[in-house]
């Protein structure tokens, strides 16, 4: 019977607070909806929007994880909006490809501004929502076609290859194996041994490689789409001591990926550079929303450079042991200039 | 032993019996006020439509899931049952229309039949075969869609679009599935089938010597179970306009333990599909809640266990010391 | 007898709840004597039992072992001073040897440090099961190889061990309805193992339904019912009649098996059973069941007469021959096929493949014929309780309500259950395998008076007889197996009974 | 009477019943195997030597069920090899064993819990917990510790703890082991998330990088390792009396209990074995990959389960051992490897997987008319 009084208890708070309305403030919500905060580069990306976030005083945040998932997602987004109503605008790393219509649908249904990074869908363009502030990103098919466009240079454009896939129905592991196909095709003499789906897993990527390198001894490179895998794919090469002999590359530009590039044992990787794509990302959305800015180029890509054994030390010192430092009013800074040479390359 | 069956005993009703029957009602209760009391937008209309959209598919999975629980066995494979599911009719609904939805449910009664015959007819594990059988979808699905998850056409996005639109104020999917769930309980109360499950489920031999068809019964129940995997999947694709690969990949997680948190034992013979719908209610009130909460995502997992084993152990079906719990 | 008691019980009770299962029991029990307890299911007896072994808590009354205040938390503590039980369902695991059976939980005196030397723990499993007599049970066989009756002296092996091994030759070794499962000659040497541990000057406390055994063996027998000790006789004074009157406090009447109600059977055959084989078990077994009848099946255990009901009720397949009921062939690929053509079993071990256990007695009831209580094919759960109810009434099934979980009801009332059921399949074919084993007398009564009345409406009955003289005195024909071939045929019509040792004679 | 006339008889048996020739049979296990495979024509037997037959017949399906899973491990072995001539080279075995040490580990642990029909889904989040939580004690660069042994102690001393808590909360709450342990898994790697707060931590410790290296008789120190929680664990199995009181309990719970068996305190020790077990994968796994992820344990629990399934254990308990475990990672991880090298597409892969793994079970289980499949 005790039980039944707390549920009595329950339900008579319930109704009490029916009535209650909440205060009306000044204040202006950023939703930040990144993948999740275990892996380093969407934390980095999370840290770029709180930079932000921070850098205004009439802006409160909360960070929201969607492990991918469209559904966590919408009911994210839909329980900030519930909570915060027109004062809310998000900057996403959206969940899924598809999701992104689904996104825009529900924050332009409700009235709210927003910035969309990375992936968006076929035919969903800025310009069709009012809401659709921006869309930045670095560009994945890019980002493996570098990766994979070095590899092949450094092993003098012949050779075998392996390839680690990320996970199967991801699409940045999609684009990114893309990219490297588009670099496969420009490079007639490399062969393409094996392509495995390590699904983003250092420990499968690993095992892999090792039955790789048993069953073909002259590997000359592993392309990996992304920086886990890599260093997967680097320690199967220690026990063999042929790091830094086969080469490998990751994606993402996580600190060990840096450590590993220094140590010479990973060829190169990609500063995506998380905080500079939700710490503007934020910034466009804000001015959009409070100060009903518009802006003419809304399709944007950023500047995600190649990190290689040259260049391994400035950005390590930017990216991993500090932070950057960025003036957010500058909306300019983040547009990478020349993005168009890679759209014909994709269509090829 | 189920259900609300409170109220149709005859005489010996009594408040306490009633409460002890019915107590898995109160975790969710216990839930929706808690977050309602920190915040009370909570149970603002938008947020309850919000909810309700991530219920309804999830209902058909859990009530689903939940006969074969009930029967004493286990399916893993329901998420990727969903997942090829979504992924066709969401690649396909603009070709085929609706009639996609009958194929696929089809298609669900197939995978129920495949996982069904292999467990009751060749007596082999539900977990390993279940288990295998969601790595086989899985790939499948990923094929089908071709390794990424593909939105519909802007253009044709209408096509699917009543699926979500509003009736009395909810999503149409919501009612759809609400209906399936008095189906369920019909299934459940009033059919021999149901009636046959929960023998099986507590006493598979004395049942079989009583005459019950129970490899017949068996394959029903992952018929059922795979069928309202798929028609979740289906109305996933409807919902989120899109086919998604990997959409089942924490679903099946997700049902198995909503049917948990309603009390189910999973020592078969008990539970009921009402205790499957609290426990619904329950799972999307907490990740919603902690959604308006603003729970800070790094505490997530963790509180979402503890609120889990809580609720859990509130709502368990007292077996009675002599029932062993595996 | 020596002049100072074993043991001595003063004034136990046992309540659950709020209704009171045992009060105010005193016994003692002198060494180097064998005590029965008697009584109806339900009567106390087990319960008293699982209290002196400490598996079970007294609500009140003290207990004295050996002169000393005695209160066994677990059973390992009543081990431990010299009490040990054989439990009614059986107690060894199916997947260990005999001789890790016999020393499960007891490992330490075997083991060096941590570790068990399996050969010290089999040499003294063997000498174990030598001193019972049991020379040709392997130590090293696994249980699940083991005949139900072997299990069963394994187990009483177990018990005699642990005890004695506590206490030097006063222990206290309490049975519950040890014999059920054993067939006459096993009872045999069970009973002259017993009488060896009396001799020893170990005292017996035995439960059983088999009431010439009782007489048998023991030299006083305590009564029970509704939870109190009724009486206690010495056994040399005492004969079933009495002991009849002191359990059910009625006279025990000639018509014990209603033979009055005896049907004389028509001659339209329902079930016809041709050259029936089952590979390994029985051969060309043919017989007719004829409408109205109650066919005995007698044979010692092993007989395959266990098999020819398993085979006719669809639990195990033939390997060759033919059945027809109603002259229509039929082919059985499971239980629920026989049901289908109206062929159902009330199965011998009840706790596993009678009784749903966490299901209502209503639902367990109808769980053979669902359709009986729908309505446009939708089952009514009110149908079904007025149902359950009626054969509550009907039965006189003893429970709160049909709600009840079955596994609350004592074993007499839980058969009855399964009666129930197979009444409401409407199946004019009953196949009985010992459909009175661990049945109180009373239930017996209703059940025997049950089987007249089935055959009265027209139905008929395949029986395995608890005891011989039950499928004599319920029969109007016996058959009689051995060795899986049926080597004898009795009328045995109301007023003239073959002898039992005729039967017997053909048996052995 | 004589039941058993025939020529050249090894079994005679006078004028006896057939349910105590079971007995002489069932004691003459030696008799069994010579009449095994001895010819006698099947027509007029009687009873008795159908009996006999059958129990012949038994034993040889026993045999072929006991042996199926070593069958079917040689076969395959002997077809991958002859298919692919890498598949045997002695650089392909090295990486077997290398690779099958973490599963080998969980799976020891795993086994004890399936013994007594229970399962543990908590194994994933303790084996990335204790990874990433020992990848912050130990030299590394994400913060100053340098904890040395003790770093790689405490971890396991956890991860070892969890288990008791998941193990107590099972038998106390009575929760089916499958949801409770799904629970104290989210649960823990949450946690395991909260202290590395989204930047794993990379060892830098020298000797975990040496252990990594180091090997013994040309096979890997890790593979050592495994072999040994293995082989304490078949000891702990088959030569005490907990290990006794394990397979009781899966064969028939209530009896054990009335044998004086403490129930639940053998099924919480079950679940910290399991948990230890985890732990210890989880510090393994780190030699091998000396980057502290979360994400360390995942997908590493159902191939463990399905490995012991193919191996012959049973999932309602009382079957399997210490037998059972080896030959079905060995199984598992051959198939995975082989699959891999002949290069399978990735997509069709996990299907195919899946597709033999299920062919595998049904080949290897043994069931009759009346057997229960949950």
């Amino acid at each position: 019977m005790k039980k039944f009084l707390v549920l009595m208890l329950a339900l008579a708070m319930m109704l009490s607070l029916f009535t209650a309305a909440s205060a009306q403030d000044d204040k202006w919500y950023l939703g930040i909806m990144v993948h999740g905060l275990e892996n380093e580069f969407w934390a980095q990306e999370a840290n770029g929007a709180i930079l932000f976030a921070e850098s205004k005083e009439n802006v409160e945040y909360q960070v929201m994880v969607t492990d991918g998932d469209d559904n966590k997602e919408n009911q994210a987004i839909r329980d900030f909006i519930a909570k915060h109503g027109q004062r809310a605008f998000f900057i996403t790393d959206v969940a899924s490809t598809a999701n992104s219509v689904n996104f825009a649908e529900i924050c332009e249904e409700a009235g709210v501004y927003f910035t969309m990074l990375w992936q968006h869908a076929e035919g969903l363009e800025p310009k069709d929502f009012k809401h659709f502030v921006a869309h930045m990103s670095p560009d994945d098919f890019v980002s493996g076609y570098n990766t994979a466009k070095y590899l092949f240079d450094l092993i003098g454009g012949k050779g075998k290859v392996c390839a680690l896939y990320g996970v199967q129905g991801e699409d940045s592991a999609a684009n990114r194996y893309a990219g490297f196909q588009a670099a496969l095709k420009d490079y007639p003499e490399i062969e393409m041994v094996d392509m495995q789906v390590a699904s983003w897993s250092q420990d499968q990527a690993m095992n892999f490689t090792q039955t790789w390198l048993a069953a073909h001894d002259d590997i000359a490179a592993i392309w990996a789409a992304n920086d886990t895998m890599g260093l997967g794919a680097i320690e199967a090469l220690k026990l063999e001591g042929k790091n830094g002999k086969v080469f490998v590359n990751g994606v993402d530009g996580i600190a060990a990926a840096f450590d590993s590039v220094a140590a010479g044992d990973m060829a190169s990787t990609v500063a995506n550079n998380g905080y500079l794509l939700m710490g503007y990302g934020a910034a466009y959305a804000y001015e959009a929303a409070v100060n009903g800015k518009t802006f003419d180029r809304p399709v944007i890509k950023t500047n995600a450079p190649l990190i290689t054994a040259e260049n391994v030390a400035e950005y390590k010192a930017m990216f991993i042991d500090g932070q950057p430092e960025y003036n957010f009013n500058d909306l300019a800074f983040p547009v990478l200039s020349d993005y168009e040479s890679f759209e014909e390359l994709k269509n090829k | 032993m189920r259900g609300f069956s409170m109220w149709k005993r005859d005489g010996d009703f009594s408040l306490n019996e009633l409460f002890k029957r019915n107590s898995f009602i109160l975790s969710a209760v216990l839930i929706i006020g808690v977050f309602s009391v920190i915040n009370p937008k909570f149970l603002s209309l938008y947020s309850l439509q919000n909810m309700s959209l991530e219920i309804a598919p999830l209902l058909p999975m859990a009530c689903g899931i939940g006969f074969v629980l009930y029967s004493g066995s286990i399916d893993l494979s329901i998420g990727a049952v969903a997942s090829v599911a979504c992924v066709i009719a969401g690649t396909y609904v603009t070709e085929t229309g609706h009639w996609i939805i009958l194929y696929m449910v089809l298609f669900g009664v197939v995978a129920g039949l495949i996982n069904g015959s292999l467990i009751a007819v060749l007596k082999l594990p539900s977990f390993i075969v279940t288990l295998c059988a969601q790595s086989v979808w899985r790939a499948m699905a990923i094929i089908i869609s071709k390794g990424s998850s593909n939105t519909i056409p802007i253009k044709q996005r209408w096509i699917v679009n009543w699926a979500t639109d509003k009736f009395l104020d909810f999503p149409v999917i919501l009612w759809i599935s609400l209906a399936l769930v008095i189906l369920c309980l019909v299934i459940e109360r009033k059919t021999e089938l149901g009636k046959s499950i929960f023998a099986i489920g507590a006493n598979e031999k004395a049942a079989r010597l009583a005459g019950v068809h129970t490899i017949k019964i068996k394959i029903l129940t992952f018929v059922l179970c795979s069928t309202g995997a798929a028609i979740g999947g289906i109305m996933y694709a409807y919902k989120l306009k899109s086919s998604v690969p990997t959409i089942g990949d924490n679903l099946y997680m997700m049902a198995i333990s909503s049917v948990a948190l309603g009390g189910t034992l999973f020592s078969g013979g008990s539970g009921s599909v009402l205790r499957t719908l609290i426990g619904v209610i329950s799972v999307m009130a907490i990740s919603s809640g902690m959604n308006m909460a603003g729970v800070n995502p790094l505490w997530k997992d963790v509180v979402f266990g503890c609120v889990l084993i809580a609720a859990v152990a509130i709502n368990s079906e007292k077996g009675g010391r002599s029932l062993i719990i595996k | 007898m020596s002049s100072e008691a074993l043991f001595t019980t003063h004034d136990i009770g046992k309540v659950y709840g709020t209704n009171t299962v045992l009060q105010d029991i005193n016994i003692r029990v002198w060494p180097g004597e064998i005590v029965g307890l008697i009584g109806e299911n339900g009567a106390g007896k087990s319960t008293l039992l699982k209290i002196i072994a400490g598996v079970e808590e007294p609500s009140m009354g003290t207990m004295q072992m050996n002169g000393q205040n005695f209160r066994a938390g677990s059973m390992l503590n009543a081990n431990e001073s010299g009490i040990g039980m054989v439990f009614q369902e059986q107690s060894l695991i199916n997947n260990l040897t005999v001789a890790q059976n016999i020393f499960l939980g007891r490992e330490k005196q075997f083991s060096k440090g941590n570790f068990i030397i399996w050969s010290k723990m089999n040499a003294a499993a063997r000498n174990v099961l030598n001193a019972m007599g049991l020379e040709d049970i392997s130590e090293k066989a696994k249980v699940r190889d083991l005949s139900f009756a072997m299990r069963q002296m394994v187990e009483i092996a177990k018990v005699f061990d642990i005890v004695s091994a506590a206490s030097n030759n006063h222990a206290l070794i309490l049975l519950d309805e040890p014999t059920t499962v054993l067939s006459d000659e096993e009872m045999v040497v069970l009973f002259d193992k017993i009488r060896q541990m009396k001799q020893r000057g170990n005292a017996i406390i035995l439960i059983s339904h088999r009431l010439q055994e009782v007489l048998e063996i023991t030299d006083r027998i305590y009564v029970f019912k509704d939870g109190k000790l009724t009486a206690e006789v010495e056994t040399q004074h005492a004969d079933e009649a009495i002991l009849y009157e002191k359990m059910v406090g009625r006279e025990t009447n000639s018509e014990y098996f209603v033979s009055d109600r005896q049907t004389v059977p028509a001659q339209e055959a329902v079930l016809e059973v041709k050259d029936l084989s089952m590979f390994g078990s029985f051969k060309n077994v043919s017989f007719n069941l004829y409408k109205g009848e109650v066919l005995g099946l007698c044979g010692v255990e092993g007989s395959g007469k266990e098999d020819v009901c398993a085979v006719l009720c669809g639990d195990q397949a033939k390997t060759h021959g033919a059945i027809k009921v109603h002259q229509r062939k039929v082919d059985f690929k499971s239980p629920s096929d026989a049901r289908d053509v109206g062929i159902i079993s009330v199965p011998k071990n009840r706790r596993e493949d009678g009784i749903i256990d966490i299901l209502s007695l209503a639902e367990n009831i109808s769980v053979a014929n669902y359709q009986k209580n729908a309505v446009y094919r939708l089952i009514s759960n009110k149908n079904q309780r007025e149902n359950a109810k009626h054969w509550v009434r009907s039965l006189g099934i003893r429970c709160s309500s049909v709600n009840q979980r079955i596994i609350n009801l004592s074993g007499g009332n839980a058969q009855k259950v399964i009666f129930a059921r197979v009444l409401d399949s409407e199946c004019p074919i009953l196949v009985l395998d010992h459909p009175t084993r661990g049945v109180d007398v009373g239930a017996k009564g209703d059940i025997y008076a049950l089987i007249r009345s089935i055959t009265e409406k027209g139905g008929s009955v395949l029986l395995m007889g608890d005891t011989l003289d039950e499928s004599l005195g319920l029969s109007s024909r016996i058959l009689v197996m051995k060795d899986g071939m049926i080597c004898g045929e009795f009328d045995c019509p109301a007023d003239n009974k073959p002898e039992q040792v005729d039967i017997v004679r053909l048996m052995l | 009477m004589q039941f058993i006339s025939g020529i050249g008889d090894e079994l005679h048996i006078e004028n006896t019943l057939p349910h105590q020739l079971r007995r002489s049979i069932l004691t003459k296990q030696e008799d069994i195997w010579m009449e095994l495979f001895r010819k006698r024509n099947r027509s007029s037997q009687t009873i008795a030597e159908e009996f006999v037959q059958k129990v012949e017949n038994e034993a040889r399906s026993n045999l072929i069920r006991v042996y199926a899973p070593i069958t079917l491990l040689v076969g395959m072995t002997i077809f991958f090899s002859i298919y692919d001539s890498h598949f045997f080279s002695l650089k392909n075995i090295l990486n077997i064993l290398q690779q099958m040490a973490v599963p080998l580990i969980l799976a020891t642990g795993l086994s004890f819990v399936l013994l007594i029909g229970r399962i543990d889904l908590s194994v994933e989040g303790v084996m990335g917990f204790v990874g990433s939580f020992m990848a912050l004690l130990i030299l590394n660069d994400r913060n100053a510790n340098d904890f040395g042994f003790w770093g790689v102690l405490i971890p396991i001393a956890i991860g070892i703890f969890y288990g008791l808590i998941t193990g107590i909360l099972h038998v106390k709450l009575r929760i089916a082991s499958f949801i409770i342990t799904f629970a104290t898994g989210t649960i823990i790697k949450g946690i395991a998330i909260l202290l590395y707060d989204s930047r794993a931590a990379r060892v830098q410790e020298q000797w975990m990088t040496d252990w990594s290296m180091m090997s013994f008789l040309g096979i890997p120190l890790i593979t050592w390792i495994a072999v040994a929680f293995f082989l304490v664990c078949s000891i702990i199995l088959n030569y005490t009396a907990f290990g006794r009181a394990v397979y009781a309990i899966g064969d028939n719970e209530a009896a054990a209990r009335a044998s004086g068996i403490n129930v639940e305190r053998v099924t919480v020790k079950a679940f910290v074995i399991s948990s230890t077990a985890a732990a210890l994968a989880g510090f393994v796994a780190l030699i091998r990959l000396k980057f502290g992820q979360a994400s360390l344990g995942d997908d590493q629990m159902f191939p463990c389960i399905t490995a012991l399934v193919i191996g012959g254990a049973s999932l309602s308990g009382g079957r399997g051992g210490t037998l059972q475990t080896i030959v079905g990672i060995l199984i598992y991880m051959e198939l995975l490897n082989f699959l891999t090298i002949i290069g399978v597409d990735a997509n069709y892969k996990k299907a195919l997987q899946g597709i033999i793994i299920i062919v595998a079970v049904a080949l290897t289980l043994s069931r009759g008319r009346k057997t229960i499949a949950k």
